[in-house]
């Protein structure tokens, strides 16, 4: 199982000689303390437990401000979790352009973290920013390997995903 | 319904009796009409004749590339790496996008426009060329697209043989500028593809009115019969043919032998995709299984024991499938030859001789009346011999299957909905069924068939879904009103004030495929939800059919519960693909009954029209198809948004607006003779949602427009407020950017509303008068 | 040359005084004659009409496909791995090849057709839809390839209009068949792709025949004046205007406006592509830079100061290139807009004055005299300004980018033809320039820029190229034989029995780009071995440019050294791209004038006559556009063999025969009335070569057809032995399937060939009187 | 350069999700030996020394009969070599054929190793054996990495790729 890890999810979503780096949370963490403007986006995929709250609660603990896309708001929103709701191709089209002033309006973020939207819909997106987004890098944190990113976890069961999100809670 | 038109001619099984004389209702259309309308700038324009429309769309609506492949693979040069990096030729990311999206689009143009073709000159054939085109009386602006293109209205087949040869002529120079160092600029790239939409729009329009008239379809009555839809609807004791695809000729030529026999009650006719729907306008005892989704399931069923294939959305596989259970293919048309032997010109008894001795794998027969004879022939000696033919593996077999797996799990991974099959599979291994039955109910999977292809023990997990489906299927009793074609000019100068004014919060059309996971209720429950609203909801193709597969609580279909109006709760199913030309012809028509403006040669200022002033909003949910890539370009020329579902990401490009960005959505007041502020209505042309809530609010969103009064601007509010407040639990965050003045603001959310104006700075705006993105008049 | 024609008018620098005055030379022919010949069974075939025909040359010469990606990616199905497995729509990794050919087909097709189309529907404008179609009196059997296809000879520019219209309708019905869910078996999307070469044909025809009745260029006379070509021939301190691309009417335009303002010696008008070719037919004193390989280094090096796209083979960033060292660009047509404003209707003055202070970017203007206006003004007033500017890196600083290298290596890979470019930048840091100007020799090196575009340090290779291949530029010049048009009947006349005898070893068509490493000398020094050895060698496009780069020993071209006869012995520029159409209407030619052929509606007649009689092979060896891929299926459709370079291996899908499957090569004697055994004569329809040795070899097998007298079938096997041993230093060891009856062994190689015939077991064989592939008549 | 050493020396030439897997010499000589009619194909890259020689010893060595492509015949016929002379379309195709007798007439090849072909036309002709030759295997002892192979060397340069072949022509 050890190719089949870090080759895409779908695997035909492979799209030419780029590939992802392959992280463990220790170099996704690294990742988010490096950067200046990180953004969590989280999508219809963690509207259920335990990942509406593992996606709080690593936005909190890393400071994160969140984008909930598809209907992810609502289910964010019922535990009280602030996120701002956004297409998942309109935040993807914001991300895009290097004048756009970020979700809080300081400025374009430098890193963005996926978790949760349709498999096809995020490869989609992140080949966008992979393409046109030179000014930010993007990190995926589900359990499948998304190989437009720039750094993604691996393919993983359950049971090892929640221990790398367990993970990215802690320091 | 005051104004209710002439009615058309009963369509009915009879009908084809009475099919070679022609009928005159209403008045007689003045003949000069055409001639004294003035003519504007751009009859039949060229590629380049629309650009400075296009560019205005494409820099408020800008292309949002999502990279299909990194590379480009079109030139021996290649395959180049476009990652940050030009090619060989010089060509860069963004500009192959849009390539790859043209090529996209004039396939799609090419599917309707061929189709059309093709149709016609069938069509021609057996009316001849002054065969008038006559849509009754109660339709006097017919082919409204043709009208404002072409820049004249048809008045007989022949005319409509010229629209087609404009489409064919212009559709060649787009697809010529994807030649290998031909066009290097995006912008440049999206403006064809817009011009390709719209030739596709004129092919459709072709295609559809070419058969209304000369097959004599419902012209435009809003109160066509209902059909029956769905497996269990028809009778397997009875020969059955299916046919499935786009054109109606072959299934038309079926019913004409089984008339002329008088065999209508021997056998059951029935169809899949577009051709269902068309054979069902011309006669309403056809039956229809379904949309596209259940095209493999139903094949390997083996109930039908004859396949006939025309064009467009066929399996490619369907001579193979239907080979393992004996049912004999018929192919029709140059489109889908499928290797078979050319029996054109081949004796009716001896063809059907020959397929069942299995001389032959199938046969290619191009003319329709053979087909006709062949297929009825074939399903009446064939359906005795096929009975005892085991066409699906039992109960136990499944299991034994099922045990096969090795819970690799790549069935899962090749999905394109990544849907759970291994565990379906793994639980029938413990007696569980409910979790395949549950990929079966609604088409959960649309039965594409790669986890089967992927399976390393070869299990058939589609014939495992379909089997352990199967009990199901008797229930599966549905209906659909019959495809009525165009809307009626009395309709439209009924409803054109109350859209325009935003009365009637808006049009929705929800078409083509339902290829998307329970893709089929999505759209009904979308369907229900706006006809709930007070909306127009339009439908055609397989969204027409799966809106007829959704029953209420008290039992009842759409169809049966929403009158088939052109009006505010109106469901109006228009027909099969080529009957989307009637969506912006719709639209169209507003622009020309209700505001009076001329069509002819006008493109531009009714493009502009609609864009500012008609609330309209096209939905195509499962689409998947390069059509469908050329209808949406179309309708966004035309000045209509549409929300296209999740894998519509996989198309590469979408048109989004930057709301954030204000001097984008600036205005020229052409009454006033001045550019002034406006709001982003609408927001999107072009919009892919990840799921059916945000589809459903998007689309709510997308019927604002510029010119709404206080009052339609109130009520679009008050639903897009509704729907937000259901899928995403909140008043939406830009609730303020449509609040012109504070006549704008709900009552019902007037507390909320003002809040969050006051929270945003927010500051009344003039409202423009005559908003427009056209040029000042000098 | 006994028979010498009637000469067509003089073309020359002053022509266009006399050209709106129409000039008859030759007889008069007769209207009717058109309607009085026999309407064959294919008039205006329909995609299926002639697919019988296709499956004859399908099973015999079976396609090889190379599949170039294992995924298909055209719907959001997908992407769908076909790698042993079928995809989301049934479809399976062959049908997905053949689909993609056919793709690639009907978008070479589409160029060809479209410029055809849109330059026809100019000269019409100028003038006049009754505008004859005469091509002088030594041609009679004008437009074969019409005559046969769409069943009657064009009288006028309308004419053209019909066969052009009917090109549209068959492309528009093929690309239709690439959609989702149509065609589904890979021979019949092979016959669609064939059927798409022959549209292509067809437009080409039309195209040509256009623009040479129109615009009065060289009607078929065998000497045309010979033209400069190459850099050295360009006067650097004239202003320049530089041309590329296809379309002659914005060359036209701007040597039309040079001459009435009397300036035809103040500037320098050159071309690359076709184009140029074009241009040079309409007026000898404009220049041919050369081909495409130059495109990128010639804008590069600054020299140009007008730029002029007008469409096909213009690299995509040509606009951002010219911007480097401030050349202005005008695009002209609506396939290549780049973005750019449209001036179509500005004054030209204030045009210039936009363009020269940088207002625009760039302009399109749709409208050719226009565009001669503007070029004209515009390098006049540039060339001054422009002469400082430093266009590129002077010789120190290409040390110092050299002195960036890091050896990473990535040039290399991802170098289309894998050349070493890291080497020759670092040899660049040891003073050695003797590596980069290997790469610049021959255009070792074509361009591209992959290299430039990988590299980190960002180290402008191509500049480097070019600025060290400088040197040599001063050298560069050649001289082309201006492009003739058709072959005239006379000739064909006088070649048609020595052809289909064998006496005449073979038709050699060298066409294309030269897009290969060495391209443009290996396609020179294949006409040099060919002439030498008696073939007749025509060529056209980028492929004659190359031949009239290359000197002799003697120093002479061989457009200096061979006559532009069609005959033995002879080097017969046809023209640009579309003249590719006069090599299958040469071969046509031979069944109607030499053996007496109805041509009319005649298809498959023809083809198979050529198949079995006509020696003819197509060599493309540079081609890399779809262009290549649609001219190639349409003469394979023809029955003419074509051999290809190496990277056309990517193109997906050969043609390939089975000369160890006996059974394949039998054909019906029509004179006998019975199947007789063959011989694999031709052996491949379409065939890639790993390297020129290889390919020469191969052409002249191709040469070989079953209907050779002993003697030709001598001769041609002499040459292919004599080929054989210089490149492979053996008797091929086939050669025994090639002898009939001992007579047909070479007199040279007698004993070495007897002694292969024994080891063979070979035994003599019947001749077929009338070999075919057609049915025996009933 | 690990990476670089097996992702297609040509980086596009990446088709698809299967990949050819990485052999050292060692496991490149168990495959020819399990083979029951192994074929090797040179193409014209190997017409110079020591290239020459050592595809001659090779084939010497583990008994293989040969195939040369393009005009490689002339080089190897000079040296005494005996190979058969085919195109390398020609030879593909016949490769792909079930039927085919192979080079010997003894039967069809059940591996083929490629040596000195042009890189992107072995590519193309590996792709097709890849898709339509499921009777065979094919090996590259080039110093390219060819995806589209079922087994393949590495990315490597000229002393390595030497000392690659030498032990070929080893037990």
């Amino acid at each position: 199982m050890s190719k089949e890890r870090v080759i895409p999810w779908q695997p035909t979503v492979i799209a030419g000689p780029k590939q992802a780096l392959l992280v463990t949370p220790e170099t996704a963490k690294m990742m988010i303390k490096k950067s200046k403007r990180p953004l969590m986006v989280v999508g219809p995929l963690v509207k259920e437990e335990p990942l509406t709250d593992y996606a709080a609660d690593i936005a909190a603990k890393w400071g994160l401000p969140m984008v909930s896309t598809g209907d992810a708001y609502k289910a964010f929103n019922e535990k009280g979790v602030k996120t701002k709701s956004y297409g998942l191709v309109e935040i993807t089209n914001l991300l895009q352009d290097p004048n756009w002033k970020g979700v809080q309006g300081e400025g374009q973020h430098d890193l963005v973290i996926f978790m949760g939207c349709i498999y096809y819909m995020a490869s989609q997106g992140l080949s966008t920013l992979k393409h046109f987004a030179p000014h930010l890098k993007t990190l995926t944190i589900c359990k499948f390997f998304h190989s437009n990113a720039d750094a993604s976890f691996p393919n993983m069961d359950d049971d090892e995903w929640f221990r790398y999100l367990e993970k990215m809670k802690q320091d | 319904m005051i104004n209710v038109a002439p009615k058309p001619k009963e369509f009915n099984g009879n009908f084809w009796k009475t099919k070679d004389f022609k009928v005159s209702i209403g008045e007689i259309v003045e003949k000069k009409r055409s001639e004294e309308v003035p003519m504007g700038p751009t009859p039949k324009p060229s590629v380049t004749d629309l650009r400075s429309w296009d560019m205005k769309l494409l820099n408020r609506y800008e292309p949002f590339y999502a990279p299909f492949c990194d590379m480009c693979c079109l030139c021996t040069y290649g395959k180049c790496d476009l990652l940050g990096k030009q090619g060989a030729c010089g060509i860069d990311a963004k500009a192959q996008q849009g390539r790859m999206v043209l090529i996209a689009s004039c396939i799609g143009t090419a599917a309707h426009g061929g189709h059309a073709r093709h149709l016609l000159e069938y069509l021609i054939e057996k009316k001849g060329e002054d065969f008038p085109v006559d849509l009754g009386g109660s339709i006097d602006v017919e082919a409204p697209i043709m009208r404002t293109v072409i820049g004249k209205k048809p008045e007989t087949l022949a005319d409509l043989r010229e629209a087609i040869e404009y489409v064919e002529e212009q559709t060649l120079q787009l697809l010529s500028a994807t030649h290998t160092g031909q066009e290097g600029n995006y912008m440049d790239f999206e403006s064809k593809v817009l011009h390709a939409g719209l030739m596709d729009h004129v092919g459709m329009e072709v295609g559809d009115i070419a058969q209304i008239v000369a097959l004599n379809l419902p012209k435009g009555s809003e109160d066509t019969e209902l059909v029956e839809l769905g497996l269990g609807t028809i009778d397997q004791e009875k020969p059955v043919i299916l046919c499935i695809g786009h054109n109606v000729a072959p299934g038309a030529g079926i019913i004409d032998y089984m008339e002329d026999q008088g065999l209508e009650d021997d056998l059951e006719v029935c169809g899949i995709c577009c051709a269902a729907i068309d054979i069902t306008r011309y006669n309403n005892q056809a039956k229809v299984v379904g949309p596209i989704s259940k095209q493999l399931k139903f094949v390997r069923s083996g109930v039908a024991d004859v396949v006939v294939v025309d064009e467009q959305c066929v399996r490619t596989d369907v001579l193979q499938e239907a080979r393992k259970n004996k049912a004999v293919v018929i192919a029709t048309t140059d489109k889908i030859c499928i290797g078979l032997p050319d029996k054109t010109k081949e004796d009716p008894d001896k063809i059907v001789s020959e397929l069942l001795n299995d001389e032959i794998e199938g046969a290619l027969i191009l003319d329709p009346a053979k087909v006709g004879e062949v297929a009825v022939k074939a399903a009446k000696k064939l359906s005795g011999e096929r009975e005892n033919l085991k066409m699906l593996p039992d109960m136990d077999e499944v299991v034994e299957y099922a045990k096969e797996c090795t819970e690799c799990g790549w069935c899962d991974r090749v999905c394109p909905n990544s849907l759970p099959m291994m565990d379906a599979v793994m639980a029938i291994t413990e007696g569980d069924f409910s979790k395949m039955e549950k990929l079966h109910q609604y088409d959960l999977c649309y039965s594409c068939g790669r986890c089967e292809q992927e399976c390393p023990r070869d299990i058939p997990t589609v014939s495992l879904v379909t089997k352990v489906g199967e009990r199901s299927v008797k229930d599966e009793r549905f209906n659909i009103r019959a495809g009525r074609g165009p809307v009626q000019d009395v309709e439209i100068r009924k409803v054109g004030a109350p859209i325009v004014l935003g009365d009637i919060p808006g049009v929705v059309a929800l078409i083509g495929c339902t290829n998307y996971p329970e893709g089929g209720i999505e759209v009904a429950k979308m369907a229900e939800e706006f006809l709930e609203r007070n909306y127009i909801v339009v439908t055609t193709g397989c969204s027409a059919m799966s809106i007829g597969e959704y029953r209420d609580e008290e039992g009842k279909t759409l169809y049966e519960k929403y009158s088939g109006n052109f009006d505010a709760k109106g469901l109006v199913n228009l027909g099969s693909c080529v009957s989307n030309s009637h969506v912006s012809g719709a639209v169209i028509k507003i622009a020309s009954i209700f505001a009076k403006k001329p069509l002819e040669g006008n493109f531009e200022e009714i493009a502009d029209y609609i864009l500012n002033r008609v609330g309209a909003c096209g939905v195509a949910w499962g689409a998947y198809s390069q059509k469908a890539a050329a209808i949406a370009a179309g309708v966004n020329r035309w000045g209509v948004p549409a929300v296209v579902g999740p894998q519509a990401s996989k198309y590469r490009r979408l048109y989004l607006g930057r709301p954030d960005q204000k001097e984008k959505w600036k205005v020229n007041d052409l009454r006033q003779n001045r550019v002034m502020d406006g709001e982003p209505a609408p927001e999107h042309l072009l919009y892919s949602a990840e799921n059916r809530g945000e589809a459903t609010v998007m689309v709510a969103k997308l019927c604002i427009r510029p010119t709404d009064t206080p009052k339609g601007r109130q009520m679009k509010l008050t639903h897009y407020i509704d729907l937000s407040k259901k899928y995403f639990g909140k008043i939406p965050d830009d609730v303020h950017l449509f609040v012109r003045t504070d006549k704008d603001v709900p009552i019902t959310y007037k507390k909320d509303v003002m809040k969050i104006l006051e929270e945003r700075g927010w500051e009344p705006r003039e409202v423009p008068l005559e908003p427009s993105l056209m040029d000042f008049k000098e």
